[in-house]
Parts: structure tokens; sequence; C-alpha cells
């Protein structure tokens, strides 16, 4: 039996196929390194993102998420949620602390889950896995690990939003948390603490309905990270790393630059540091080749 | 007088014995000097030192002290001598410190130290230990001027205190503008929602107290006397007055709104449905009597909308209205916003401000104002017109930029106008038409009716209150043992009042326990000495009476002074302004300053060595030069400082003897005067340097340039600055040239 | 100064600021004996480090001249230097204190002449200064120091240092071998007057104190216009020791604020028109001050001081919190966020922000006895059942001086009326 | 008569008191004291400025500026990055504040109809809710086409190399314009949210009649 085991909500992005399908493979070989067991939530739904809004009201959003809660309750009973993707996390956690601080919007969502056959009896917690590996594991357990340092890698850690407001990372600070340098030194890569662009907000689902304005603030955050002499970016949040990897090019077009800095998931930082494949890092899923990481995955393991 | 025995002690410590030679310092004692027993010792302010000392009062019977040692300002408690007459030589601050060690310097120095130990012997011989004031009054009683919280609060923690008190109310009733409140701001967390007022319980604790003794519609017909002593007419309405023995008094007369009729723009006086914030509490209060429901004075329909205008006729740059912020007024608001709203969420209510002030946790209670749905609205009112039941809000709002913005069918606006101080009759008349702050109503009535010599109230001091200037020191009035409290002397709220109330009952208390010792009130607490005057030798000039900062000597009927030693506060402006030189002190008088003046030795015009007398106030200048002593920043040789009590008390006989006597230049340092003046008599540097304007004729008819004579505003922190302006100075005179009159 | 011994008619005061001496020489001055406390080597407490008051722009050292004389010449009040009352144990007039005292190192016998300080090498932060800069490990604490006494700080002790200060005083006023004691003093009442502290100006994240050097905090501004200040009185940036001309102020930086102190601090507004001045004072030509606020709370006749400033065409006035600060390539901080008169967006470089930091009480976490009764801010309320405790001054609440000192003579009165009913039972 | 002009009738001048019955977290809008916090910490913001500023349009609603409140752009600028929250100082949900406020211009019908967010906000939506989970292709294409069908291929062109890209990566999927991922219980998703939406009615309704 696994050192630690949750119940999984990938989300929707994370799907085969889907736009983080490789932050996805990089955590399963993450997690079988780190022997935690992720069991995916039967047939679970779309958390509504925050970009739902319009539509979504309040009520609809909570049962939304609400649904996941139950399902993790029935079939994996006494299991802490752990989310990959930022904003699932970020809106299942609101669901939560909504639903705990009102008994109307409580019993509403039960009355609603009815209709589906489902109900909760009590609220799980919700975690990103960026706290189940600081908190549960810890920096010292996820260095043990490490048999392929990322020496001479230059790494900007990008936090972004969701991760880090309104909830955070405990102990982090909102205008300069500190933990993705952390896990970047942890991997023997070279973290750049003074990026002053970590926080900043890649656009969000403005990146769709108004590219000109997410891209002006990409823009500033990949610039920044150069401008640092990284190498490469990297972020907890799939929406981050979409915008902030695949318009480059267009930003290229926009503003005459020459930009195209990978821009990784940690997971795949790890993967790689402990020793995995390309394929198990999911390298290949990147619009821009991490050539750095590919050499080192490419490279024996020091044993 | 007792015939005296003088001892001078030299220290040789802090490097005075390697830097001067003490045993010429000692001879110097004995010859110049002239002192039968003069010492010096190794270590002066130590177990062993002082015990030779006090060995010498005990069996050499001395009585006067000379110590040449370090600055008066320290080792204090070790040159303890509280019964005997003491002066300090300042040899390490004033002359080791401030020189360089090096041989050419050895000469000038040791003469500097020479000087300061023959006129530290000149100055204690001239001088005797202060015994005391005898002519004070032992009454404890406390006078309390006004019945509102302010006075009943002083009058309840005076009477807690154990001493008795009689309050005079001028209205029928105790209470004051609280007494007409309907509840107050919350002084107590969670500072969410108006408050009882207290004021019953406050009432009902006077009643109840035999120790305080009320007078209702009654008023001070006369006040005379000084503190300890003061005699109090209570003139009551009955027409019959009462006499009072006082020990001090508080007055705590409180404050006026300012008339809204004075602001036909904002509606005042144009309808029944314009208040101000005395009038909205009269309709909460009715409405409290009745169903709760606040209604339109006009025609008695239930207020569904009220606006509140902050800043009404406050904050005025115009000169027409008052230029200063009441303070209170933002919470007065923000609660009367809650009358409504707690009975009737309904009600719409939008408070227009340009500034929100509400500090400490008043930040709650405004927080709490905006959960209960007040509306704030950050705008400058323009007008408001009224019109049938309702009123039009014109204002610009100036968050959205809107300049014309405007409310239409207002139920009720309430107007929030300033406090105007209670405080009498503006004795400064001139002051008060220059006051370029504007229409202040001068109130033409006494409060006090003092029998003072230079007015029947207490001074004010800006805008009709009678604060104090002094951030440090917030109940120094101008007159000793009469204290001003509540919002007559700064605009404050209830809470700030009896904190008030409280301290100046303190103030009072004190006075009167010190005045029946003799001892002088702040800033020279404890002072035993006080003036004295030789009336034979007055002309009757009246200057000590006109310029005593706190109106402590008055003229009887031949229109001789009559010194109130109580209310004296010893900073020596009488002296200063004696032109025959009858006024002293025992422990510093025209001649204990003139004996040092004298004792300097003035070396002929070849010499090439300038001297230069250095007059600095004891408060700034002085402790700014030994800090120049302590930090080793060097100045002239040539100058000889003594010490004064305030430039006030700086007679200008010091100038013209010294310049007669052959020293080159005469530097006065004291303090800032004027509007924002630094001097803690008050009025002295200011009336010092008055004096000193007219030197320059003095010094005509001596026919000496007017470079002789230089007045220096000097604050404490000057401790670079003065060191720069002695030398320059020093440096101008040999450029000028040697003083006509040496070795005459 | 004599020593005179403690009983319960003796008014113990806690905190050797403007409200502890006030309220000490006040109860004084009125013929009580006072035990005064003061857990620093010197006395004047947060005002000494004033470079000016508002609105008057005079300095605290002239007042605190004043009161010092008046407790040279008082043998009613007992000095306790670099000692902390740690609990008070008993009842409303008859209290017993525990206060422990700190080695000085330095006895009675010091003459501040100074040898000892010439002598040691060692170099120690000096808190005078909030820390921007040293001063030798033997020191007199300020110009105005009182008692005039030097200290030893405590790392120099077994040092060569130590023995070369021991060395250099012919007085024997140096003692290396002082050891902390604790005492214990008897009163009838006690006035609590430990005053405030800047609040962490730290915790503000999107200012960058501490990330950025060249934003810094209104009380260590005071040191840097202060003539005997780290800087002898000039306006430089810590990053560089360039002039700095262009100074922002941001108030409420910690105050009115739920993340932070929800209380307003009520002097900050009133601090920073006063530091325009040093800006002028230091400037004349191009110095230039922009206050961002949200309210400017120049309460009652401050408000002349406001208008005055208003008038300043060196002054300028920005209704808006500050959202973040930023970092240029120059090392200047760089002001983002919203003018809302009128919604003007403003990203403004200057070369030193200065944060007007709230008012947070000492009394804050500082172990006083249980049933102290404080509002939600940590401020000392007037409770009974705080018995013959008395808070004063700043622990009270959030006051300018004149209000602290009024407050403290309050304080002062209550505490004696508690004596007197002892003294008055016991006759 | 048109739920707009229903509740324009029913609250007559009082504009706040509707936001903070109809809108989520619409009760905190009394309790901005006008920093502007918020505003300064808006990343869309610093481009091409808001109309309105979230406080701003705090300000407006306390002025009783409905019409322009309601059909203001400037909610749909919000990245949901959630600065303004962490930096307010009265803690008002500012994000949430200002999502509410658009859901409720949107359910009034008085938002800019082609308001971009708008749209791909609604998009989003059915999008995510048709099969209870988001299909990334449809999703993306129903954007493009939002201006109809010439504009779509348009944008679908500008969009190219982007998707082609993520092709490429095997991170979008052609094969999901046909099907794609989707809850097994999508009767039971439907259901739910049928309810859901009927019970925030009512509740809103009752508050507008009580």
């Amino acid at each position: 039996m696994a050192k630690h085991e949750y119940a999984f909500y990938p989300g929707c992005s994370s799907q085969k196929g889907a736009s983080a399908s490789n932050y996805l493979t990089s955590v399963e070989s993450m997690c079988k390194t780190l022997d935690v067991k992720l069991t995916e939530i039967p047939d679970w739904n779309c958390c509504g993102a925050s970009i739902g809004y319009a539509e979504a009201g309040e009520l609809p959003r909570h049962v939304l998420n609400a649904r996941n809660f139950a399902l993790s309750e029935q079939h994996l009973p006494g299991q802490e949620i752990v989310a990959t993707c930022a904003a699932c996390w970020l809106g299942a956690r609101e669901t939560r602390e909504r639903l705990t601080h009102s008994d109307t919007l409580m019993a509403d969502t039960r009355e609603a889950l009815k209709e589906a056959g489902l109900t909760i009896n009590e609220m799980p917690n919700v975690r990103h896995m960026v706290e189940v590996l600081i908190e549960d594991l810890g920096f010292e357990e996820m260095a043990k690990h490490v048999v392929r340092p990322l020496e001479g890698v230059k790494i900007a850690g990008y936090v972004g939003c969701q991760t880090n407001r309104p909830f955070g990372v405990a102990g982090e600070s909102f205008e300069n948390p500190v933990y993705l340098d952390k896990m970047v030194e942890m991997v023997g890569a070279e973290s750049i603490p003074e990026y002053e662009q970590k926080v900043t907000c890649c656009g969000g689902a403005l990146a769709f309905s108004e590219p000109e304005k997410a891209q002006a603030q990409i823009k500033d955050i990949v610039e920044s990270a150069y401008d640092h002499g990284a190498d490469m970016i990297v972020t907890p949040c799939p929406l981050c790393q979409a915008n902030v990897e695949i318009y480059q090019g267009q930003i290229n077009k926009r503003y005459g630059t020459k930009f195209d800095i990978p821009v990784m998931y940690y997971s795949q930082l790890m993967v790689v540091a402990y020793g995995g494949s390309a394929k198990d890092a999911a390298l290949n899923g990147q619009v821009i080749k991490a050539r750095r990481l590919e050499e080192i995955a490419a490279k024996p393991v020091k044993r | 007088m007792a015939d005296i025995k003088v001892a001078a002690y030299i220290c040789k410590g802090c490097g005075l014995g390697e830097r001067l030679d003490t045993d010429a310092l000692v001879k110097t004692a004995q010859k110049d000097g002239k002192v039968p027993l003069a010492k010096s010792h190794e270590f002066l302010c130590n177990a062993d030192g002082v015990a030779m000392i006090k060995n010498d009062i005990a069996n050499e019977g001395v009585t006067h002290i000379m110590i040449g040692a370090c600055s008066r300002r320290a080792k204090t408690e070790a040159f303890h001598f509280p019964e005997h007459a003491v002066a300090r030589a300042n040899l390490r601050e004033g002359v080791v410190w401030i020189r360089p060690d090096t041989e050419e310097a050895r000469e000038t120095t040791q003469e500097m130290a020479e000087d300061y130990i023959r006129m530290g012997c000149a100055e204690v011989k001239a001088m005797t230990a202060p015994a005391g004031n005898l002519n004070t009054g032992g009454s404890k009683t406390l006078l309390v001027v006004g019945g509102g919280v302010t006075g009943m609060t002083t009058a309840i923690e005076a009477s807690k205190t154990g001493y008795p008190v009689v309050l005079v109310e001028k209205s029928g009733a105790l209470g004051g503008w609280a007494g007409k409140l309907y509840k107050r701001t919350p002084v107590h967390e969670p500072y969410k929602s108006p408050a009882d007022t207290g004021v019953a319980d406050l009432v009902s604790q006077v009643q109840a107290d035999s120790n305080i003794k009320v007078y209702l519609n009654a008023t001070i017909a006369k006040t005379d006397g000084a503190p300890g002593r003061f005699v109090v007419d209570v003139a009551t309405e009955s027409g019959a007055t009462h006499t009072e023995d006082i020990g001090a008094i508080v007055q705590a007369t409180g404050f006026t709104l300012y008339d809204m009729n004075k602001l036909p723009e904002l509606g005042g006086g144009k309808s029944p449905n314009v208040v101000d914030q005395a009038g909205l509490e009269a309709l909460a209060a009715a409405a409290a009597e009745g169903d709760g429901v606040i209604r339109r004075p006009s025609d008695g329909q239930p207020v569904k909308s009220v606006v509140f205008v902050q800043c009404a006729g406050q904050r005025d740059t115009t000169g027409q209205h008052l230029s200063y912020c009441s303070g209170f007024c933002c919470n007065a608001s923000i609660k009367q916003a809650m009358y409504f709203k707690d009975t009737n969420p309904a009600v719409d209510t939008t408070i227009i401000y340009t500034d929100l002030r509400t500090p400490g946790n008043g930040e709650d209670f405004y927080r709490s104002a905006q959960e209960k749905g007040v509306i704030f609205t950050k705008g400058k009112v323009a007008e408001v017109l009224p019109t049938g039941n309702t009123s039009t809000v014109k204002f610009n709002d100036l968050i959205l930029g809107d300049t014309d913005a405007a409310m239409v069918d207002v139920d009720l606006v309430v107007l929030a106008t300033g406090q105007v101080a209670n405080s009498g009759i503006n004795i400064d008349a001139l002051a008060a038409t220059a006051e370029e702050e504007g229409a202040v109503e001068v109130k033409p009535i006494s409060i006090l009716n003092l029998t003072y010599r230079q007015g029947k109230d207490v001074p004010q001091l800006k805008q009709g209150f009678t604060d104090s200037h002094f951030i440090c020191f917030p109940y120094e009035t101008r007159r000793t043992g009469i204290y001003t409290a509540g919002p007559v002397r700064r605009p404050m709220d209830i809470a700030q009042a009896r904190e008030d109330a409280t301290g100046a009952a303190l103030k009072a208390i004190q006075a009167l326990e010190n005045a029946e010792l003799g001892r002088a009130a702040h800033p020279r607490s404890g002072d035993l000495s006080f003036p004295k005057v030789r009336l034979e030798g007055c002309t009757q000039c009246k200057r000590c009476t006109v310029e005593c900062p706190f109106g402590a000597i008055d003229e009887d009927e031949k229109r001789f002074p009559v010194f109130n030693e109580s209310r004296c506060r010893r900073c020596g402006t009488c002296m200063g302004a004696c032109p025959v030189r009858v006024i002293s002190f025992e422990n510093y008088s025209v001649n204990t300053v003139g004996a040092q003046i004298k004792a300097v030795d003035i070396p002929d015009e070849f010499s090439e060595k300038p001297r230069i007398l250095i007059l600095a106030c004891e408060n700034d200048a002085y402790p700014a030069l030994d800090m120049a002593g302590m930090n080793r920043i060097e100045y002239s040789a040539y100058v000889r400082t003594i010490p004064v009590r305030c430039l006030g008390s700086v007679n200008t006989i010091w100038i013209t003897d010294a310049l007669n006597a052959g020293y080159d230049g005469v530097m006065l340092m004291g303090c800032k005067s004027g509007d924002e003046y630094q001097c803690h008599f008050v009025k002295g540097s200011e009336l010092g340097r008055t004096r000193l304007s007219k030197i320059d004729d003095t010094l005509k008819t001596l026919n000496l340039e007017s470079e002789r004579v230089r007045d220096l505003e000097v604050a404490i922190t000057d401790i670079e600055r003065l060191p720069e302006m002695i030398n320059k100075y020093a440096a101008e005179l040999v450029a000028v040239g040697p003083s006509p009159f040496k070795g005459f | 100064m004599t020593e005179h011994v403690a009983t319960n008619e003796t008014i113990l005061v806690v905190g050797g600021g403007i409200s502890g001496m006030t309220a000490a020489l006040e109860a004084a001055e009125t013929g009580k004996n006072v035990v005064l406390v003061e857990k620093n080597p010197a006395l004047g407490g947060r005002t000494s480090q004033l470079y000016r008051y508002f609105p008057k722009l005079c300095h605290p050292t002239c007042g605190l001249e004043i009161n010092l004389r008046r407790l040279k010449g008082n043998p009613r009040v007992r000095l306790l230097t670099l000692a902390e009352v740690t609990g008070i144990e008993g009842s409303t007039g008859n209290y017993t204190a525990t206060i422990k005292v700190r080695p000085r190192y330095v006895n009675e016998n010091c003459t501040a002449c100074g040898e000892c300080e010439r002598a040691v090498e060692m170099k120690v932060d000096d808190p005078f200064n909030y820390n921007l800069s040293q001063h030798k490990a033997a020191y007199l604490p300020n110009a105005m120091a009182y008692p005039q006494r030097y200290v030893l700080d405590p790392a120099i002790i077994g040092t060569a240092d130590a023995d070369r200060a021991k060395a250099a005083c012919k007085y024997g006023a140096i003692d290396l071998d002082m050891q902390e004691e604790t005492i214990q003093v008897k009163a009838g009442a006690v006035v609590w007057a430990t005053g405030w502290q800047p609040y962490d100006a730290a915790k503000i994240q999107p200012y960058g104190y501490g990330r950025f050097k060249n934003v810094i905090t209104s009380v260590e501004f005071e040191r840097l216009a202060d003539l005997q200040g780290p800087t002898g009185g000039k306006i430089l940036r810590p990053s560089d020791g360039r002039e700095a001309k262009n100074i922002a102020f941001i108030q409420c930086a910690g105050s009115r604020d739920e993340n932070h102190l929800r209380h307003c601090s009520r002097i900050c507004c009133m601090a920073s028109l006063k530091q325009t001045h040093y800006v002028r004072e230091k400037y004349p030509e191009d110095g230039k001050s922009t206050i961002y606020y949200i309210d400017i709370r120049a309460i009652d006749r401050f408000e002349d001081f406001y208008q005055k400033v208003q008038a300043d065409p060196s002054v300028s006035f920005i209704k808006s919190k500050v959202a973040k600060i930023t970092e240029d390539a120059q090392g200047n901080p760089v002001c983002h966020g919203v003018d809302t008169e009128g919604y003007k967006r403003y990203t403004t470089p200057h070369d030193l922000v200065v944060l007007a930091v709230g008012m947070e009480p000492s009394v804050k976490g500082i172990n006083i006895p249980g049933h102290i009764v404080a509002d939600s801010s940590g401020f000392i309320e007037a409770d009974p059942a705080n018995g013959a405790v008395f808070g004063a001054g700043c622990a009270s609440n959030a006051l300018d001086v004149n209000r602290a000192v009024q407050s403290a003579t309050a304080a002062a009165l209550r505490a004696i009326q508690v004596v007197n009913k002892v003294a008055k039972a016991e006759a | 008569m048109s739920a707009n002009t229903a509740v324009a009738e029913k609250y007559r001048n009082n504009f706040l008191k509707e936001i903070e019955e109809q809108v989520e977290m619409g009760d905190w809008v009394k309790m901005c004291m006008q920093c502007g916090v918020c505003s300064g910490s808006c990343p869309t913001n610093f481009q091409s400025a808001w109309e309105h500023p979230p406080q701003e349009l705090f300000m407006m609603i306390r002025a009783g500026k409905r019409e322009e409140v309601l059909t203001s752009s400037s909610m749909w600028n919000c990245t949901s990055c959630y600065n303004c929250i962490v930096r307010c100082p009265r803690k008002l949900p500012i994000t949430h504040i200002m999502h509410g406020i658009a859901e409720y211009a949107h359910r009034l019908g008085m938002a800019p109809k082609m308001q971009p967010t708008r749209f791909f906000s609604g998009l989003f939506w059915k999008n995510c809710t048709h099969t209870g989970r988001v299909n990334e292709l449809k999703l993306s294409m129903g954007l493009y086409f939002k201006d109809g069908f010439v504009q779509g291929i348009k944008n679908g062109m500008a969009m190219q190399s982007v998707a082609l890209g993520l092709v490429k990566a095997k991170r979008l999927n052609v094969m999901e314009l046909f099907g794609g991922h989707k809850c097994k219980d999508q009767k039971g998703v439907h259901a739910m949210l049928k309810k859901a939406y009927e019970i925030e009615r009512s509740r809103k309704t009752a508050k507008m009649a009580g």
C-alpha cells in the first residue's frame, strides 16, 4: 500500500489529448517515484472554472463541484481530494468554503444533488498537488529521489495567480511566494528568486476572448524571464503554462520579439531529475521544445 | 543677612587635571574669587569628593558652594545641596571639551577656566539659598466653571482625590451640550452602535457628592487673588453673591455650535428641514419619546431620506467661516445616521464628506455604519435648495468627477457645523483682529472676571481657543493655577473631554498644593525663589506689570506693582524689564549676573584677545552648547557664557555694563519668538528681543558699532550651528577691532 | 534624585517615554512617590527619536530638557533603567511588581567622559537610529541621554574590548561582573505607559519593505532628517547614498486595513505632512513630496497645518492607496495605482518611498497581568476590571504627543486617587 | 414587461439595494471606502484602460447609476487573478462581485451584446455543462465563429500556428469535434443543474418580491 493516497481530480485540461495532457503524464511518473497513489474520482465533472460566471450563477457553480465531492465521498471515502489544475483546485476550494459557511447554500446544494442521485455528508479537504508535495512529503523527502540534478539550468519560477490567491500555499506570501524557487533548487537547477513577474497574471481566459490584452501581460512575464537569464520557465498551473507557452509566436509577430522559451511544469522537472525519461516527463508535449531537459533526460542516471 | 562662608571646589577629573593648571585655578579662587576655602579634588563627583563638601558644610560652616567641574546639567545627583547656594563653573563642557588639546591653545584655555572660576565665585557670593514664598494661601478647594461633561468630570475626579469643589453653572441644569444629546459615540468595543451619554449618571454623582457644592443659574462676578488664595464671588439668579475661598480653578465652559444661519447657501435658516447637529439630536430625542420615527419638522412626515453635510462652515479657506476642523463631527454624523438606520434600515442616509476623519477605533464605527447601509459619498456640497417639504442637495462628486451631482427629494438635511469656544473676552484684542483664520466669534462677556491688571479672562491662543501652545505641556495656560479643559481649549468629543477634565483636575490640585508650599509651577516647578522688589526705588513705570507673561503683577492704587508670588513662574521677565533694577530673585538677580560680567578679566587692547559675553537661555541654548562640548566641537576661547532663565530676564544694564567694561561683543541666545514661539515662558524671548531692539540707541550714545551686540535665535538642536555662529562672530569682531573701552 | 523605599502609597510608572515621564513627574510634583521603570538605558522614548514635532516644527529634545530638569530636581522619582516589569501581583492599593533589571556594566561613578568609547573597537547597531547606523559597543545612548551614563553592549562582555574599556576608565565606573537581577517593588497603583511600536512594514508585502532598499518607514525618515542622525541630517537614499529629492509618502501603511491594523493610527497623516517640511528644508530648490492618501486626517487645529502644506507647490496629494511598489533599473521605487478622484492611473518613480507606518501598542504580546482589559487592537481600555492599573499615552490609544500627555496626566490623577485612599486608610 | 424593467420598477432609485439582493456578494459593495487599491491592482487596468475600475463601479452603484453600470464592459475585463481580493483593506471579495455584476447584467440582457469575454464565458459554460467536461476544440471554434462564418475562418487562420503547435504536441485532438470527453451520467448532471437554476431563480425572485 502506498505512502500517501488521494482522490484525484485531474480536470478537463489534463485529459488525454487536452491542452495539459503532458502535465498529467508527468504527474503520474512523479507520483510513482514518490509512492503517492492517486485514484481518479469516477465520472468527475468540470469545475466550471472562474470564467463560467456569466451563465453559471452561484448555486449551479457550487453544485458542479459538489457533485465531485459527493462522488469522491461515495467511491473513495475518507480520502482528501487532490487537484493538479489551479482553476479546478480554486473552484473546488471556493465551493468548499462557501458551503461550509452557508447552511442555506448547503441545503440547496443537497437538494440539487438529489437530482443526480447523490449527496454530501461531510466536506472533503481539497488540496493542490503542490500542497501535497510541500506539506505531506516535504522538500527533504522530494530531494531524496533526485538522481539526475538539472545542473546549470536556470529556471524562472512563475507561480501565477490561482495557486497563490486568494488561498495560496500555507506560509507563502501573495506578492513573493518562493516555493517554486525552492523546488527548482531542489532538483539541482538554478532559481531566480528576484524574478519580479512571478505572480503576474497571464490573462487567464482573456487569452481566448481578448488575446491582445492577455498577450501584453504574457509579454512581460516572458521578457522578464529572459532579462534574468532564464533557460526556461516553470509553473504549477495548466492555463499559465498554455498561455505563456503557446502564444509566444503571436507575441513575436505583435511586438517583434524573438521569444522561444520553454514553459514546464514542476512535475516535469522532477521526473527528469528523478531519472525519468523524456517520455515519462512528457517532454514531447512541449510546443516549444525544452532541449536542455531533453539532453539531460538522455543522459545516464548517476547512481 | 547671616554671614556667609564661601568654598570653592575644583575637580581634576575628566581631563581637567591634565588640560588645566588646577593649582592655579585654586589660587584664582582664593586671590580673585576671595573665597576663604578653596580645594581641588581628583574626582569631585564621586562619593569621596561629595563627602568632602558635606564635611566642610558640617564642620567648616560652609554656606555657599562654588563647584568648578562639569556643566550644571551634569552630575546633578552628586552636587545636590538644596539648602545651600550653589554655583557651577563649567570647566568641562564649557572649556576643555571645546578647546583643542595643543600647546598654543593651552594659555587661552587656562584663561577661560580662570575666568569661569572668578565668575562662579562672584555669582555664588551674590546669591542666597531661596527660603520660599511666605505670602501663600492654603485653600484646597477647586472652582470648576461650567457644569457640562467636562466640568462635572473635573469635579467628580477632584472630589475622588479628596478635594472639595465649587461648581458654577450658568444655566439652570447640569449636563451642558452632552445633556442635549440623544446618544453619544461609543467608547468601548465593538464600537458598533450609539451609546448612552452617561450624563444622567454624572449628574447624580455630582448631586450625591457632599464634597461638591453646585451653583446653578450662576456666574463668576469676580475672581481675585492667586493660587491657594483666590477669592471668588459667585453671582446667582437671585442677585445674591456668595464669596468662596478657592485654591485653583478649572474653566470648562465648553462650546457653542457655529451658527448655521451664516450658511444660507447650505439652506441654513431657509427651511425647518435643514437642521444642525443639535437640531437632529432634538428630533431623535423627541422620536425616542414617541414611536421612534424621526419626523420631518415641516409637516411631521417620517423622514425617508436624510443627507449629512460634513464640514459645514468649517475647514474654510475663504476667511468667512471656521478655518479649523472640529474633529468630532464625522463620528457625530455617523452616529446620527445610525439613529435612522437602527430604527428603519429603509431610510436612505447619505454622508457627504471630503475627508472622513474617524481616528483610532472610530474606524470600526465607520465600518459599522457602512454595514448598516449608511452611504458615504466623497464630495463637496455646493448648495442646499429647500423647496416645499424636501430639499435638493447639489454637490461635486469627487470620485465620479461629476461637478453637478445632485440628490433630490431629500426630506432632511443635517449641517455638521463646528465648535466655537466659549472662552470669554479675548484680552489680546489686537491679536484677535489680526486673526487671519477669520470669523471666530469674540464672546463679549467675561467668564472669570479676573481682577488681574492684564485682563478679565484667560488669554486665548488661536481661533478663540485657550489651548496651550505647547505640544509637550498641553495644560500650560498663562494664568497660574487656572486651567482650561474640554472644548473651550480645543475642539473635542466627549471621550477626549473627560480625559482632558481629569488631567486638568490634577494640574489644579498640583497648583494649589505647590502654592501652599511657596513653590513655583511649571516649568520651574519646585523653584522656591520668587521676585522681591525694593519699592522705595520703583518709579511706577508699569513695565513689569505690563510685561509679565503670566499676569502675576497687579498695581495698587498708587500704581506701585503688587507681586502675587503664587502666580509667578520665576522667568525673571519683570527683572529684565525693570529700568531701575529693583526686582530680583534670591538666587538670580541683576547682581548675580552683573557680578559675573565684572569678574571677567579683560585683557588690554594690545593683547589681541577679544572678550565676548554670551547670555544663553538655559532651556535651549545652554544645553546645545553643552552638547557641542560633548561632541568635542571646538569654538573660540574668547567667549564667556552665562546661562539665563529666559531671554526675557535679560536686563539691558548687563549689556551696557559689559560694553563699558571693555567686552568687544555681546551675544544673546534665546528661543524662537513669534507665532510659533518655543519660549517656555511664552512671551519671554519676544519681550527680551523687543528690549534689545532699543539697544542700538544705547550703542550710539556710547558710539559703538551695532555689531557689538548680536541677537541669535537658537534651538536646542543647534549643536553644530552654535559653534559656527560663535566663531563667525568672533572673526567679525576682529574685523571691527577692539572695544575702545578696554582698560578704563 | 534620591532613592526611597516603595510602599503601597507609591505609584509605579512603567515606561519612560513622554507619557511615562509626564505621569511620573505630575504625580511627583503633587507630592507622591514614584518608581519609574524604563526598559532602555535612557529616558525619552520614541519622541526623543523624532526630528521635529507637528504642528510647531519645534524639537522634541526641547521639551525633554525641561522634563529632565524637572526630574533631576525631584527626589520623589526613583528611576530604574534597563528594567522591565515582568509581572504584577496583587490588587488595587496593594501591588507587587517583579522587575527584571539588565546589567549596564557601568556604575554611578561614570562621568560620561567617553574614554571607554574611545578605547573599544567593536561596533553594534544603534537602535536609537533604528539600526540605520552603528555605534561603539561602549556608548552613550544619545546626546540628551539621562541618566548621563555610558552603557556596555552585552556583546562586548568577555572580549578584549571589555578589558580595554575597563582599563580606560579612571573612575572605576566599569563593572564587567554586573549581573541581571530581579527585584520586587510595592505599589498602590500602576500607570502603564509602554507606548507604541511601528507596525512591521515587511508584512505589507506589496510595498516591498525589506526587498527594496529605498522603501523606508516614517520613523526611519525622522532619523535621516535629524542633524544628530546617521546621515547628519541629509536625506540620502539607503541604496546608493544619493540625495533623495523626489519623495513619496504612503499613508495608511498598515493602518485602516483589516489585513493588518484595523484602527486608524491618527498621527500618520500629520507626520507625513510634517515630513514634507523636512524635504523642503533640506532641498529648498528642487525638493518634491507626493502624499498618497485615503483621507487626510488633520484633526482640529491641525487643519491649518494641512492647509499650509496644500498651498505649497512642492507638495502634491493623490487620493489613492498605492497598490504596489516595484523597483526600476536605477533602484527607484515605482508606485503603481489609481487616483480615485476621477480615475487617473499612475506609474510613478520616486527617489525614496516613506511608508507612514501605523501604531501598534507595545502592550501587545507583553506579559502584563492577565486581567488587563485591552481592545482587539491591543490598546488598554479604561475598565474597572483593570483595578488600579491605568493605561496612559499610546498604550491606551493611538495618540499624538499632545493627547498622550493629557492621557498621562489623567492617568496620574487616577493613580493618585488610589494611593490617597490607601494613605487615608493607614492614617 | 422585461425582467429588466420589472426590477428597475421594483427598486426604483435604490440601485444599491438591487445589487445587494440580486448580485452574488453584492451586499459588500457598501463596504468600500474608495481607497482604489483594487483598481491599481488590476492587471488589465494598466493596458487599454477600463471604462470604470471596481472602486468606481461601487461608487456608481451607490450613486444609482444603474444603466451605466449594467451596460458597462468593465466587469468583463476581470481575469480572475484575485489581486484585488487579497489587497483590499476592507476585505471585499471584489473578483466575485465583478463576476456577480457581470452575471446580473447578462441575466438582465443588459451586458454589451458582443463583448467577447461575455460571449466566451457563456460559451464555456454551455460547453462544459453540455457533456460535463470541456471540449477545448469546440470551445475555440465556437469562439472564432462568434462573429459569423467568414470572421470565424479568419480567426481560425490567425490561430492556425497555435493550433498546429498544440496538435503536434498531442495537446489538441481533432477528433474532439466528433464526441470527445464526457461524463457518463450526463443526464444526472443536467438534471442537477436544472434544479440548481430553479432554486437560485426562485430565491432571487423571492428577494425581489420581499
